[in-house]
C-alpha cells in the first residue's frame, strides 16, 4: 500500500519534467533551496551536488545521470551540522540518504529541517568511466540514453564501461525511508515518474504542490523492483564468496591491498568515517625512526609507509558497523584497490550479527553505543 | 468445613482457669514447631498449634470437642523446642483438667481411664492391671470394649508382664496422704 | 609444532582479574609464564585497535578478562567490552585469524584457580595451534 | 592547652571500620585502623556475592575524589591510604583521657614472623605438623597453625596461629628468608624457678616446662629458693604452699623484700586454697591447683612469658574512637534445642559462601563438604538463634533472611540452574530498600521455594542427606530429603566484646552489643566514643556502611570543635614538576639483594639486555633498593643522570606503595612516572622448568615497564576549588540533621523546605517506638538550625533550576516564600525531600470515620481518646505496599502498628486488638516489640495476598473484618470498633530536583543511590547526595543516621580548599574532536558534557574515575585517559612481543 502520484513527462525527456518539478518546489517556496547534482555549466560538464536556491539555475539539474562524483550525504552533513531555520530538499541517492542517518545518530547532521527526495538508483558509473562517457556525449542525452537502454533491455554497460561493482551489488535501490521517492522502477520513463510520499512530511509537501496522490499499490513497481534486487543480491552473494574467498587469510588480504599507499583517501570519500583527523593521521602513527628500525630488525624487512592493514583492519572495526555500500572507497581509490568490496562484505556480516541495518531508521541506536546487561554469551564462551 | 466463627471478644473473667491458660500462650507466634515434633500429632484431629489458636481466640466450646489434649503423652518435646519458651505440655495437662472439671463429656473413654489408673495407684501404691482394667470396662458400660482388649491381655499374660491378682485383698498402699494434699491443693486453686 | 612457547598478550582489568592473577601468584599455583599482563584500569578502556595492533605484531594469542557483569568498578566497563569483542570476533575470523586466537572471559576476585586454569588451558592450546607467524614476516 | 590532635582511631577493620577509616582519611585526618585478626576485611574478606547485586563491589567503597591519595585496586588485597595506618593483630587495652584528647594504649600480638622478609613461599606451612580447623573456610577445611589469614593479601605475609602452635620449629628451620624467629632462645633464657618439698613433683614440673622450651631450677624448701633468688634472675616462680619448715606464704613475704615485682604462682593442694587465697593479699600473683592441670598450668606459664614479649603497649593520642567490632555468628551446635544441627552437611550460612566461593574449599563447585558430592537440593532453615527466648535471643539478625535468598540463588547459579532451594522461615523479613523485588524475583524467576514453617528436627539418612520434619502451611505433617541443610544462623556480639567494652568504658544493651542512644544510632554511652557497623547489632552492608558514616562524621565534628588539625588542602599537593616540554629521559634501577629468590638471575645479562634495545636508558643497580640506604642510592643516581623517568626492578613491588610517594616528593617528579616491576618471582617460581623462558618473561616486564613510561604523558594532576558551600533540599528531620552536620564543621549551609515550618513527615509522628515524644526532637533540631549562624533557612522556599556555574560548582535559583527569586551558589547538594503516608481507598477507608490510617490513629492516641472507649481495635498491614504498583516494603508501619497496639494494651488491658498482618518486620531489637505484643494479648492474624481480609461497615458503625485463619483453617470475623490501616510511605516527588540536578528516581519514585551496599548516599553524579525517607522508608533514627553520612560525604568535598583530581583522568584534545558526542553516553559517571557556547566536550575532572569508556568508544582518540593512551598502550603490546 503505498500513495503515489505522477510527474507526466513532457516530449520523452524525463529529466527536464524532473526539473520542473523541482523549479515548482522552489517557486511555491516549500522550501529554500534544493541540492541536487547538476551538470556544471563548464567546458567538461562535470556532475557534482549544486545547492540552488533561484529556480532558473536549476535547468542543468540531473538526478537521473548514472553519475555518483562523491556521497552527498557528506554535503549535506555540512549544510545541517548547526540548526538551519531554512527548510532544503535533498535529491539523493538511496545509498546517500542512508549514509546521511547514520551520520544523523553521530550528530554530524540534522534531518528535522530537511525534505529527503530519494530517486529511485539504477546504478552510477566509476567517475574515470563517467567522465569518459560525458565527455562523448553532450548534456543530458547521456542520461537518456543510459536510461533508454535500461527500459529496452540492454543493459547499464555503455561501451566496455558499465555500473561499479558496488552499484551492482546493491540491494537497496528504492529510497524507502526518503519523504518523497521519484520511481522510475515499473514507470515508462519516457511517459511518466512515479511519485511516492513515504512519510507525512512527504504528503504535506506533494499536498502543498497541488500533486495528487491516491492509496494503492502499484504491482508493476513492485515486481520492477523485486527483480531488480534478486538480481543484485545474487550478484552481491557472489561478489561476498569471491571477497571472502580472495582475504581469506592475512598473506591473502595483504595481497588483495598490495597497491595501498595509505593516502587515507577511502576514509575521506566515505561517508561515514566522520572523524575531523583520522587516528592515523595525528600523533600517534607518526613512529620514532628508532621504532621503524626496531620493527625491521625483528621482521627483516619493512614496508614503508607501514600499517596498511592495521589501517584497513581499524577502519573496518570504526565503521563496518556504518557502511551503507556506496563503493565511493574504491571509487576513490587512486590505485584501484578493490576496498569497497572487502568492507561491504566485512560490513554485511557484521551488521547481521548485531541485527542492524545501517542507515535503515533514525530510531534504531547503532550496535556500539548500546550494550545489554546478558547479552552474546558466546563472547565469553557461555559464562555470563 | 469451614464455618464462620464470630471470633467476639475472648471470654475474660477473673479467675476462669481457661483464661488462666490462654494468658500463658499469648507469646505463642504460630511457628509450628510442637505440632512438628508431637509424636502423637498424626492422630490428633486439631494439632497443637491448632489447639493454642484456639485456646487464644477464646473458642472453648469447639476445643473441647477435641480428643487432642487426651492424646498428648506429655513427652514434653514441645516445651523443650518451644523458640518462645511456652509450657505447651502444662497447658494440655491443664486443658485435661479444665475438661474433667467443667464435665465436657466430649471423651467418654479417657477420664475413666485415667480415673481408674488413679484409684488403682491410690489403693495398692501400685497399679494391679487386672482390677483396674475392670474398673475401666465397669465404668464405661460398652460390653464390646473388654473383647477388643482380650488380644493385648493374652501377649501381656504369655510374657508375664501381668498376673491374674484376685481383687479385694486390701494391702493399703501409703499414697492415702498424698491424695489428700492434692486434693486440698486443687480445691484451693 | 609444539617446540615453540606462546607468547599471549593478557588486557586484564585492574580490580577483579588481576587481583585474581596475584591470587593465583600468592596461593603458588602452577601457571605457565607466557601470559604478558597489560593491566587496564577497565576492560572498558580496550580500544578495538590494541588487540589489532597485538594479532597483528605477531602476539600468537590475545586473552581479554575483566570483571563478572555486575561486578564492575566502573558500573558497566565490562558489558561496553564485551560488544567490542564481539564486533571483533566477527571480523578478524575473515582474515584467518584463528577464533581460539582472541578470547574473553571474565574472572572475579577470588578465582586465582580460574586464572590459573585458563592460562594453562589457553597456552596449551595455541601451542597446539601453532606460531603466528606475523611476528618475523613483514606485514604491509 | 595541649595540642590538639586531628586523628581518630577506629577499632575493627571490617567493612564499616574501612568506611569509617577512609571517611576521616579522606578529611585529612590521621586515622589508625587496628583489628585483633591479622587481616583486615572482618567477615567480607568470606563473603565473595553481596545481595541484592549478588555481585561484589567492595572496591566501590574506595575514595573517588582524591583518589590517588590511596589504594587503587581490589580491596581484598589490602587498603593503603595516605592518612591511615593499618594495625591488625592489635587490640585497645586502655583508653583515658576526655573526648578530643584520649589517651589509647595498644597491644599487638607477639609476631614471630618478620614481616619485612616473609616472602610468602609456603614452604614452613607445608612442613607444620599442626592441622587446625580454617576459621577463614568456617572450619570447612584445615589449615597449620602457620598460614596465610586470607589468600588475597597482598604482602602475603604468613601468622602463627600462637594457640595451636607446639613450638617444634620445623618451619623455622626451612624457611629461606629466615623470616621464623620462635624466640626459642628468648624462651630458655626466661627462668623458672620450683620450689616443692616433694622431689616427684619438682621433677615432674622441671621437665614439662623444659618441653616448653623454658630453663628451669630447683628448690626443695623455701630457704634454698631464697638464696638462689638472690644470686639469679628468674623470670616467674612456682611455690609450694605446704613445706616444713618455712611454709609458701612465709618464703612468699621474703621474696617480696628481694624482688618487688616478681611473679609467683602459688602451687596448693586442695585443702590449702584459702592459704593460697590469702597469699595473694600478700602479693602471689595466681595459684594453681594440685594435681596439675598440664594445659592449664603450661597456658599461665606462657601468659606470663608472652606478657614480658608483649610488644609494650603503644600509647597513641587520638581525638575520637570508632568502635566498628562487629559482632559474630551464633555456634549452632550450642543451642539445646539443637535437634541434628552438626550432623554432617549440615554448614552454617558462611560456610556456604565458603562452599561457593572461588578461592572455598569447593573451588566455588557447589559440593557437599561431608562427601564431595554435589549438592543439588538444599534447604535453609531460618532463625537458628534468633527470636528464640531460649536462648535469650529476643532479637532478629536482620541480614540472614536476604542472605539465605541470595545463597539460594547462587545455588541455582553455581549449579547451572539444577540446584532446588527451599526456604524454611517465619517472617520473611525483607524490609530494606528493592528488598520485596528481589524475593519476589526469586521465588518467581529463580524459583526458590519460599515455606513458612519452623522446622524443629534434622535427620540424616545413610546416604549423608538430610531428612526434614516440618508442618506446612495447610497444618499438614511433612518429610523431605535434602542434599544439604543451610543454617542461617542468628548474631551474637563479637568475641571480646565484654572486655573490649571495659577497657573503652561503654554499656551493653541486654543482648551484649553495643547500647547507643535512642536518636544519634552512632552514639555510644561514653562521650567521643562512637559505635559504627554491626557492633551495635548485625545489619545487612548498607545500613552497616551508613551507621560507619554516620559514626565518622559524628567522631570528625567532635575532633573539629575540639579545634583539632584539618589540613586545608589535600596532602599529596606537592607540586610536580611540568614535564611536558621535556624529552624522556628514562633510568632504570636493578635491585640488587642476596635474597634466596634470585634463583638462576643474572643482573648484568639483563641489564645489557635493555640497553641493546634501547641504548636511551640509562641501567644501574642498587644494593636492596627497599630499604632507607637504597632509597638515597636511588635518589643520588636519579640526580647524576638528570633523568627524568624510573622504572625499578625488584621484589614485591607492593612494598614500594609509599615509597614511591616519598621519591615522588623529593625528586619532584610526578608518581606516574615511576613504575616497579617483579622481576624476581617469575624466576623463583617453584617448579620452573625452563631458566631461559624464565628470563624471557623478565625481559619483556621490564622492556613493558620503559614502553609505558616513555610514551607516558608528563603534565602532573591538576586540582580544582569548589565553593565551599551546601545546599540542603527539604527541611525533614533528615535535612536539618545534614544541614546541622556540614554547619558544625564551619561551612554555609542553604537549607530550603516547601511548607511554612520545618520537620517533615516527623511532624504527624508523635511518639518514637520507645514512647519519647517526637515533636522534642523536631523542636531540638529546628531550633538549633535556626540557632546556628552557618544555615539559612528558607521556608516556603522551592528549588526551580540550577546549572553549572564556576566550572564545577552549582548555581541554583529558589522562589522564596514572597514569591522572588534568589539564587544561591554551592559546591554540593544534600536531596531530604522526604516521603509521605501513602493514600488508600482499600477496606472502605473514607466511608466511615472510625476507618483510620495508621497516623490518624496515633493522633487521636495522642489527642487522649482513652483506649477503654475505643472498643476493638483492629490493624491491617501492607495497605498498599508489597504489591504490584508499589512492590516494596514500607519498613516503619509494622513497628508503628507495634507501638500504637502496645500503647492501646498499656492504657486499658482489656481492649482486643487484631492485626491482620503478612509479615510483620520487626527486624533488629524491634523483635522484643513484637513479642512484647504477643505477650500482651494482641491477636495477630496472617493473610495472603491473595486472599486479603474483607472489610463490611454495618449500619450501627460496627465494622466487620472477615478474614481466612490459616492455623485454624477457617474463616473467622472480627467486630472491631476502630480500624487502622498501616498504607506505608511514598517519596514526596523528586522528578523536580532530579531533572535539575539529572538524577534518576527508581521505579518507586526514590532516590536512585549509586551502589545500594556500598555507596548508599551518593548518587550517580558528583556532588549530589540524598538521605532520609527520599532514599527509602525507614525510621527517624535510622534516617538521622543516613542524614549524617550523606553529610559526611558531602564533607569530603567541601574539606579541601583544593579537590585534587585523579592522576588517570580523561582529557579531550579539542582539535581533532568531531564533536559526535558518543563519549557523552558512554560515560558512567555523567562526567562529559557539550558546551552549547564554546562547541566542544566539558570534563568535569572530579567526577571522571579514569574508566576509559569514553576513550575506547572515540574512534580517533580525541578522548583520551592520561597514563593509557594509544601511544603507551601500543609501545607496552611492543614491548611484550620483543
Amino acid at each position: 500500500m503505498s500513495k503515489t502520484g505522477k510527474i507526466t513527462v513532457k516530449d520523452r525527456d524525463p529529466v527536464s519534467s524532473l526539473q520542473n518539478f523541482l523549479k515548482l518546489l522552489l517557486e511555491k517556496g516549500t522550501v529554500e533551496a534544493v541540492l541536487v547534482q547538476q551538470r556544471l555549466p563548464i567546458q567538461n560538464a562535470a556532475v557534482m551536488p549544486v545547492l540552488v536556491t533561484d529556480p532558473e539555475k536549476l535547468e542543468g539539474a540531473d538526478p537521473l545521470a548514472p553519475a555518483f562524483p562523491l556521497n552527498g550525504a557528506r554535503m549535506l552533513s555540512r549544510l545541517t551540522r548547526k540548526p538551519l531555520d531554512a527548510p532544503i530538499a535533498a535529491v539523493m541517492r538511496p545509498c546517500e540518504i542512508r549514509a546521511f542517518f547514520e551520520l544523523v545518530k553521530l550528530k554530524q547532521g540534522s534531518a528535522e529541517n530537511v525534505v529527503f527526495i530519494g530517486v529511485d538508483c539504477l546504478g552510477t558509473y566509476g567517475n574515470i568511466d563517467y567522465q569518459k562517457i560525458a565527455a562523448s556525449t553532450a548534456g543530458a542525452e547521456s542520461t537518456l540514453t543510459f536510461h533508454r537502454s535500461i527500459l529496452s533491455g540492454k543493459g547499464t554497460a555503455t561501451g566496455d564501461a558499465d555500473i561499479s561493482p558496488a552499484c551492482k551489488s546493491c540491494d537497496h535501490p528504492v529510497a524507502t525511508n526518503a519523504d518523497i521517492g521519484i520511481g522510475l522502477l515499473g514507470a515508462n520513463i519516457e511517459e511518466s515518474l512515479l511519485l511516492i510520499s513515504n512519510t507525512e512530511k512527504g504528503a504535506r509537501v506533494l499536498g502543498g504542490l497541488g500533486i495528487e496522490v491516491e492509496e494503492g499499490d502499484q504491482p508493476l513497481r513492485q515486481s520492477a523492483v523485486d527483480a531488480l534486487v534478486s538480481e543484485r543480491t545474487a550478484y552481491r552473494d557472489k561478489m561476498f564468496e569471491a571477497t571472502s574467498e580472495a582475504v581469506s587469510d592475512v598473506q591473502k588480504l595483504m595481497g588483495y591491498l598490495g597497491n595501498c599507499v595509505n593516502c587515507y583517501n577511502c576514509r575521506v570519500a566515505c561517508p561515514v568515517c566522520y572523524c575531523r583527523e583520522c587516528v592515523f593521521t595525528t600523533d600517534v602513527f607518526d613512529h620514532e625512526p628508532a621504532q621503524y628500525l626496531r620493527w625491521a630488525k625483528r621482521k627483516g624487512a619493512l614496508k614503508m609507509p607501514t600499517d596498511t592493514v592495521f589501517y584497513h583492519l581499524t577502519r573496518l572495526a570504526h565503521m563496518s558497523t556504518a557502511c551503507i555500500g556506496c563503493g565511493q572507497c574504491s571509487n576513490a581509490c587512486p590505485n584501484a584497490v578493490p576496498v569497497a568490496e572487502l568492507f561491504r562484505t566485512v560490513s554485511h556480516g557484521v551488521q547481521k550479527a548485531f541485527g542492524y541495518l545501517a542507515g535503515a531508521s533514525l530510531d534504531d541506536e547503532p550496535p556500539l553505543s548500546v550494550f545489554g546487561e546478558k547479552e552474546f554469551s558466546e563472547v565469553t564462551g557461555g559464562k555470563d | 468445613m469451614a464455618h464462620s466463627q464470630a471470633l467476639g471478644a475472648p471470654g475474660h473473667s477473673a479467675r476462669d482457669p481457661f483464661s488462666e491458660i490462654s494468658k500463658n500462650l499469648r507469646a505463642c507466634m504460630q511457628c509450628g514447631t510442637c505440632t512438628g515434633s508431637c509424636g502423637s500429632a498424626a492422630k490428633m484431629d486439631y494439632t497443637p498449634r491448632q489447639v493454642w489458636r484456639m485456646v487464644q481466640s477464646g473458642l472453648k466450646e469447639e476445643l473441647f470437642t477435641s480428643r487432642t489434649f487426651w492424646l498428648c503423652s506429655s513427652c514434653y518435646y514441645c516445651t523443650l523446642r518451644c523458640p518462645r519458651g511456652l509450657p505447651l505440655t502444662d497447658t494440655m495437662a491443664a486443658l485435661k483438667r479444665v475438661a474433667t472439671a467443667e464435665k465436657y463429656a466430649n471423651d467418654r473413654k479417657s477420664p475413666p481411664f485415667y480415673k481408674a489408673f488413679l484409684d488403682s495407684v491410690r489403693k495398692y501404691g501400685r497399679v494391679r492391671e487386672a482390677e483396674m482394667m475392670t474398673r475401666y470396662f465397669l465404668a464405661v458400660k460398652n460390653p464390646a470394649l473388654p473383647l477388643s482388649f482380650v488380644p493385648l491381655g493374652m501377649k501381656l499374660l504369655a510374657k508375664g508382664k501381668m498376673e491374674l491378682q484376685l481383687p479385694g485383698v486390701s494391702r493399703g498402699g501409703k499414697l492415702e496422704r498424698l491424695y489428700k494434699k492434692v486434693m486440698e491443693l486443687e480445691a484451693a486453686q | 609444532m609444539a617446540d615453540y612457547e606462546p607468547t599471549i598478550i593478557a588486557f586484564v582489568c585492574n580490580w577483579c582479574t588481576y587481583t585474581a592473577a596475584d591470587l593465583a601468584g600468592t596461593s603458588r599455583l602452577v601457571q605457565p609464564p607466557n601470559l604478558r599482563m597489560v593491566r587496564m584500569m577497565c576492560t572498558g578502556m580496550i580500544d578495538p585497535k590494541y588487540i589489532i595492533k597485538a594479532l597483528l605484531e605477531g602476539a600468537d594469542a590475545v586473552l581479554v578478562s575483566g570483571c563478572h557483569p555486575g561486578d564492575c568498578h566502573y558500573i558497566n566497563g565490562n558489558l561496553k567490552a564485551r560488544r567490542r569483542m564481539k564486533l571483533l570476533k566477527e571480523i578478524l575470523p575473515r582474515f584467518g585469524f584463528d577464533e581460539r586466537r582472541l578470547k574473553m572471559t571474565w574472572i572475579g576476585a577470588s578465582e586465582g584457580i580460574d586464572f590459573a586454569e585458563t592460562a594453562r588451558q589457553m597456552t596449551a592450546e595455541i601451542k597446539e595451534l601453532g606460531r603466528n607467524d606475523l611476528r618475523t614476516r613483514m606485514v604491509l | 592547652m595541649e595540642t590538639k590532635t586531628g586523628a581518630a582511631l577506629v577499632i575493627g577493620a571490617g567493612i564499616s571500620g574501612i568506611r569509617s577509616a577512609l571517611d576521616l582519611a579522606e578529611m585529612n585526618y590521621r586515622v589508625f585502623l587496628i583489628d585483633k585478626s591479622p587481616h583486615i576485611g572482618g567477615i567480607l574478606s568470606q563473603l565473595d556475592y553481596q545481595f541484592p547485586t549478588d555481585h561484589c563491589g567492595m572496591c566501590k567503597m574506595l575514595p573517588t575524589i582524591g583518589r590517588d591519595a590511596s589504594s587503587q585496586f581490589c580491596l581484598r588485597k589490602g587498603l593503603f591510604h595516605e592518612n591511615i595506618e593499618v594495625l591488625p593483630a592489635t587490640e585497645m587495652t586502655a583508653l583515658e583521657g576526655e573526648p578530643g584528647n584520649f589517651k589509647v594504649t595498644l597491644d599487638s600480638a607477639p609476631s614471630f614472623i618478620d614481616s619485612q622478609k616473609c616472602i610468602g613461599c609456603g614452604r614452613c606451612s607445608a612442613v607444620c605438623p599442626v592441622d587446625v580447623a580454617d576459621g577463614f573456610n568456617g572450619g570447612l577445611s584445615k589449615r597449620k597453625a602457620i598460614y596465610l589469614p586470607v589468600p588475597h593479601n597482598i604482602p602475603n605475609r604468613f601468622t602463627i596461629d600462637i594457640a595451636a602452635c607446639t613450638r617444634c620449629g620445623e618451619c623455622e628451620k626451612v624457611c629461606p628468608t629466615g623470616a621464623v624467629d620462635l624466640r626459642s632462645e628468648a624462651r630458655r633464657a626466661f627462668k623458672i624457678l620450683v620450689v616443692d618439698d616433694e622431689l616427684v613433683v619438682r621433677d615432674s614440673l622441671k621437665e614439662w616446662l623444659l618441653v616448653e622450651g623454658f630453663s628451669v631450677d630447683m628448690a626443695e624448701s623455701g630457704a634454698e629458693a631464697i638464696d638462689l633468688l638472690s644470686s639469679n634472675d628468674y623470670g616467674l616462680v612456682l611455690l609450694d604452699v605446704k613445706m616444713p619448715g618455712m611454709d609458701g606464704v612465709e618464703a612468699l613475704q621474703i621474696m617480696r623484700e628481694i624482688k618487688e615485682e616478681l611473679p609467683v604462682l602459688m602451687m596448693t593442694a586442695y585443702a590449702t586454697v584459702e592459704t593460697a587465697v590469702q597469699a595473694m593479699k600478700f602479693g602471689a600473683t595466681d595459684y594453681l591447683m594440685k594435681p596439675f592441670d598440664i594445659e592449664a598450668l603450661i597456658a599461665k606459664v606462657v601468659g606470663h612469658y608472652e606478657r614480658t614479649v608483649t610488644v609494650t603497649g603503644r600509647v597513641i593520642e587520638v581525638g575520637a574512637v570508632i568502635m566498628a567490632a562487629g559482632s559474630d555468628f551464633c555456634d549452632p551446635a550450642k543451642n539445646p534445642g539443637a535437634f541434628g544441627y552438626n550432623l554432617p552437611n549440615v554448614v552454617t550460612g558462611l560456610q556456604f559462601e565458603r562452599l561457593v566461593s572461588g578461592s572455598g574449599p569447593g573451588e566455588g563447585k557447589l559440593i557437599r563438604p561431608a562427601d564431595g558430592r554435589p549438592a543439588r537440593k538444599i534447604a535453609w532453615l531460618q532463625c537458628i538463634g534468633s527470636r528464640d527466648l531460649q536462648q535469650k535471643a529476643d532479637f532478629c539478625s536482620s541480614a540472614c533472611c536476604m542472605f539465605s535468598i541470595k545463597e539460594a540463588l547462587l545455588a541455582r547459579e553455581k549449579s547451572g540452574g539444577e540446584a532446588e532451594t527451599a526456604i524454611f522461615y517465619m517472617d520473611m523479613r525483607t524490609f530494606g530498600k528493592d528488598f520485596q523485588r528481589y524475593r519476589d524475583e526469586a521465588e518467581k524467576v529463580s524459583g526458590v521455594r519460599f515455606i513458612r514453617s519452623r522446622v524443629h528436627t534434622i535427620e540424616s539418612e545413610p546416604d549423608g542427606s538430610l531428612k526434614l520434619d516440618y508442618l506446612d502451611e495447610k497444618g499438614a505433617q511433612r518429610e523431605e530429603v535434602f542434599d544439604m541443610v543451610v543454617l542461617a544462623t542468628g548474631q551474637r556480639p563479637a568475641k571480646g566484646t565484654i572486655d573490649l567494652a571495659q577497657s573503652a568504658g561503654i554499656e551493653l544493651n541486654p543482648a551484649g552489643f553495643c547500647r547507643t542512644d535512642e536518636l544519634y544510632l552512632a552514639r555510644s554511652t561514653r562521650e567521643g566514643v562512637f559505635a559504627g557497623g554491626s557492633f551495635a547489632g548485625l545489619k545487612d552492608i548498607s545500613e552497616s556502611l551508613i551507621l560507619a558514616g554516620s559514626a565518622s562524621l559524628e567522631a570528625s565534628k567532635l575532633i573539629w570543635s575540639k579545634g583539632g588539625t584539618q589540613a586545608a588542602s589535600s596532602p599529596s599537593e606537592a607540586a610536580f614538576e611540568d614535564l611536558s616540554k621535556d624529552s624522556p629521559r628514562l633510568a632504570v634501577a636493578l635491585c640488587a639483594c642476596a635474597t634466596p629468590l634470585r634463583g638462576g638471575l643474572d643482573l648484568e645479562s639483563l641489564g645489557a639486555g635493555l640497553s641493546r634495545w634501547d641504548p636511551s636508558i640509562r641501567v644501574f643497580q642498587v644494593e636492596r633498593a627497599c630499604t632507607l640506604s637504597g632509597r638515597t642510592a636511588l635518589l643520588q643516581n636519579m640526580k647524576e643522570s638528570g633523568c627524568n623517568m624510573l622504572s625499578i626492578g625488584a621484589c614485591m613491588p607492593c612494598l614500594y606503595g609509599k615509597m614511591l610517594v616519598n621519591l615522588a616528593k623529593e625528586t619532584g617528579l610526578s608518581p606516574q612516572l615511576m613504575d616497579v616491576v617483579d622481576i624476581y618471582s617469575p624466576a623463583y617460581r617453584s617448579g620452573e622448568t625452563d631458566p631461559l623462558l624464565a628470563s624471557a618473561r623478565i625481559q619483556s616486564a621490564m622492556k613493558m615497564s620503559i614502553g609505558r613510561l616513555k610514551t607516558a604523558d608528563p603534565t602532573p594532576a591538576t586540582s580544582f576549588g569548589i565553593i565551599r558551600k551546601a545546599l540542603v533540599i527539604g527541611g525533614g528531620v533528615s535535612g536539618m540533621t545534614a544541614a546541622l552536620a556540614i554547619a558544625d564543621h564551619g561551612f554555609k549551609v542553604d537549607l530550603v523546605e516547601k511548607e511554612g515550618a520545618p520537620g517533615g513527615l516527623a511532624r504527624s509522628v508523635c511518639r518514637m517506638i520507645d514512647g519519647a515524644r517526637t515533636a522534642a526532637v523536631i523542636e531540638k533540631l529546628t531550633s538549633d538550625v535556626r540557632a546556628n549562624a552557618n544555615i539559612s533557612l528558607h521556608t516556603g522556599a522551592e528549588v526551580i533550576a540550577s546549572k553549572p556555574y564556576e566550572r564545577l560548582s552549582f548555581l541554583t535559583t529558589i522562589k522564596t516564600e514572597n514569591g522572588e527569586a534568589k539564587q544561591l551558589d554551592h559546591g554540593v547538594t544534600i536531596l531530604a525531600t522526604g516521603g509521605r503516608e501513602a493514600a488508600t481507598t482499600e477496606y472502605g477507608y473514607g466511608t466511615s470515620d472510625s476507618i483510620l490510617t495508621l497516623f490518624e490513629l496515633e493522633a487521636r492516641l495522642e489527642k487522649g481518646a482513652a483506649a477503654a472507649d475505643l472498643g476493638t481495635v483492629a490493624m491491617i498491614q501492607c495497605v498498599g505496599s508489597r504489591e504490584p504498583g508499589r512492590n516494596y516494603c514500607s519498613r516503619v508501619c509494622c513497628s508503628s502498628a507495634l507501638k500504637n497496639a502496645l500503647r492501646i494494651k498499656k492504657e486499658n488491658p482489656q481492649t482486643d486488638v487484631f492485626i491482620f498482618y503478612r509479615d510483620i518486620m520487626a527486624y533488629g531489637f524491634l523483635e522484643a516489640y513484637y513479642t512484647k505484643a504477643r505477650q500482651e494479648g494482641v491477636i495477630f492474624i496472617r493473610y495472603s495476598l491473595d486472599q486479603k481480609p474483607a472489610v463490611f461497615v454495618s449500619d450501627d458503625g460496627k465494622i466487620r473484618i472477615s478474614a481466612l485463619d490459616p492455623i485454624l483453617g477457617k474463616d473467622i470475623v472480627v467486630e472491631a470498633d476502630l480500624l487502622a490501616l498501616s498504607t506505608g510511605v511514598v517519596p514526596n516527588d523528586l522528578s523536580g530536583p532530579g531533572e535539575m540536578f539529572g538524577i534518576e528516581a527508581n521505579e518507586d519514585g526514590f532516590f536512585r543511590e549509586a551502589e545500594y551496599k556500598w555507596q548508599p548516599v551518593n548518587s550517580n553524579k558528583r556532588a549530589i547526595f540524598g538521605c532520609g525517607l527520599a532514599h527509602s522508608p525507614r525510621s527517624i533514627p535510622e534516617s538521622i543516621a543516613m542524614a549524617q553520612a550523606a553529610a559526611q560525604r558531602a564533607l569530603v568535598m567541601l574539606n579541601r580548599e583544593k579537590v585534587q583530581a585523579g592522576a588517570v583522568v580523561a582529557r579531550v584534545r579539542r582539535s581533532i574532536c568531531s564533536l559526535c558526542e558518543r563519549c557523552i553516553p558512554a560515560c558512567p559517571y555523567g562526567a562529559r558534557s557539550r558546551s552549547e557556547e564554546e562547541d566542544r566536550i566539558l570534563i568535569d575532572e572530579l567526577a571522571c574515575q579514569g574508566c576509559g569508556s569514553c576513550a575506547a568508544v572515540c574512534p580517533n582518540s580525541a578522548s583520551v585517559v592520561r597514563g593509557y593512551g594509544d601511544r603507551q598502550v601500543m609501545a607496552m603490546v611492543e614491548a611484550a612481543l620483543e
